[in-house]
């Protein structure tokens, strides 16, 4: 654990600025922040004034009124693994990503904030008891469908069915 | 939201270089410029929470974040996350970060943790934190 | 022989200075000296592919080379290498890379991986690259 | 105690920078100050005695120590501590250690191991070891 108390008290106590203002280092004053969305790119030359504010270059954001040199980068969606976009990344916004369609998510923890898709399960010889939505897989019915027989914890079409077991779910099918 | 790693700063291994100070959980920038930092955390469990629930995959993340003054949202500087499987059984896994990252004076870095009850404290060599300027 | 990995040296928190530049996916050592050179990967899986394949042993490697024009082979400098047996769950593994190297003038270092589908580049806190000059 | 790790310090990348000099598997302090100090040992096995016990967990331990002549005792800087439970499979797996220590002149660093076996000792870009004044 690596941190010892400072010895002296630094060399100069940063100056506090007037409320809604920022102190700026570089200029050594107090100027107003820029809006969301944009940064600055040169420090106000009258006290408590605006400097030169930009927009945040195409791939950057800023959430908040800032005196930052720099905006932040955006996030990207995983597309590799089933991710899509849900709005993108703009000047005052991160990007949001969710699933694919066909896909739900699987959370790394309880807030959910990393997340990877996976196939929602196709209940094939079931009924559908819930959908697979955003959040939770598709949940299949445990009976097998009309003309389906059950085989372990399958459902097995009845036309495929050998005569001697042909039970009763398939009577109309194998007679 | 991430929980926030206290640090001792008196004794033993614990110190910084070229005047940073700490303070309230974060080591504060004394002069602006390019700092490489870098941080260990050494995870341990399960804790007795988790093992009831028997082979679960357990999330371990480490970030080091900036906190600005003037600014109200904390900034995610470097992030080390990775997944464990260990079914129940003793496990211990450290996650090393660090690199260079542009700093001003008046900023404060420190070190946040998916659970802190997975956090093992015993020793400092263990688990560190720390920055220098170039 | 690895896929190289491509990075971002402008935007968020990368940045380039003291000339140590950036292009066709290497740093370019402007002046001869002894580095320290780091590098973090995080990887993630499974990607559908070998999900099919059950539990299988995945073998994460990432290594930082040096290419000088001088020598026609790139030189392996700093290797991690970790097996990887997650059976099919999600998955996440950073590897972290650091040490000091001696480079000459020109001297182009790159990050190369064993599989770079694997690689999660979704944000810059969790893969970076850099080196500064002792 | 644990034992410790030789350095091949003449051939390849192995190094030492600004007159640190190795002798007798130590890196020996030239000048008092600040030094980053790092080691990354890769562990791999299992060795032919662990397959026999099937599946068992192994702890990987690795600790950057210090001796000094006027202290009897070695102590320990950094230890980076893992378990490993791979079931017989073959398993590699890296361990990176780095920090800013406080050393005086004449005080001698070495990297100890849980077991010399597991070390891979095949390539220099595996397992490395080194430290720069600040």
């Amino acid at each position: 654990v690596l941190v010892q108390p400072l010895l002296r008290l630094r060399r100069h106590a940063r100056r506090s600025c007037p409320a809604g203002m920022n102190w700026v280092e570089s200029a050594g004053k107090c100027c107003s922040p820029c809006p969301a969305g944009k940064y600055l790119s040169e420090p106000c030359t009258i006290p408590e004034k605006h400097g030169v504010c930009l927009d945040c270059p195409p791939g950057t954001f800023r959430t908040q009124p800032n005196t930052f040199s720099k905006c932040q980068a955006c996030h990207e969606c995983d597309q590799q693994a089933f991710q899509t976009v849900l709005s993108n990344c703009s000047t005052t916004s991160n990007v949001a990503c969710g699933c694919e369609p066909g896909h739900f998510r699987v959370c790394f923890d309880k807030h959910c904030s990393e997340f990877s898709c996976k196939k929602c399960q196709s209940c094939t010889g079931r009924l559908i008891q819930q959908p697979c939505s955003e959040s939770q897989d598709t949940i299949c019915d445990s009976t097998c469908e009309p003309d389906f027989y059950r085989e372990g914890d399958e459902c097995r079409p009845c036309r495929t069915s050998p005569p001697d077991t042909c039970g009763k779910e398939c009577q109309k099918v194998c007679g | 939201h991430m929980p926030i790693l206290q640090w001792e700063d008196k004794r033993g291994l614990a110190f910084t270089k070229n005047n940073l100070s700490y303070s309230s959980n974060a080591l504060v920038i004394p002069v602006s410029g390019d700092y490489y930092v870098y941080a260990q955390v050494t995870f341990r469990g399960p804790v007795e929470s988790d093992s009831r629930s028997g082979s679960v995959i357990t999330k371990l993340t480490e970030v080091i974040t900036k906190v600005t003054d003037s600014y109200p949202e904390p900034t995610q500087l470097l992030m080390g996350t990775k997944t464990l499987n260990e079914g129940g059984n003793a496990w211990l896994q450290p996650i090393y970060l660090g690199a260079v990252i542009s700093l001003e004076v008046g900023d404060k870095l420190m070190v946040n943790v998916s659970d802190i009850k997975l956090v093992d404290y015993t020793n400092e060599h263990k688990t560190f934190f720390g920055a220098f300027l170039l």
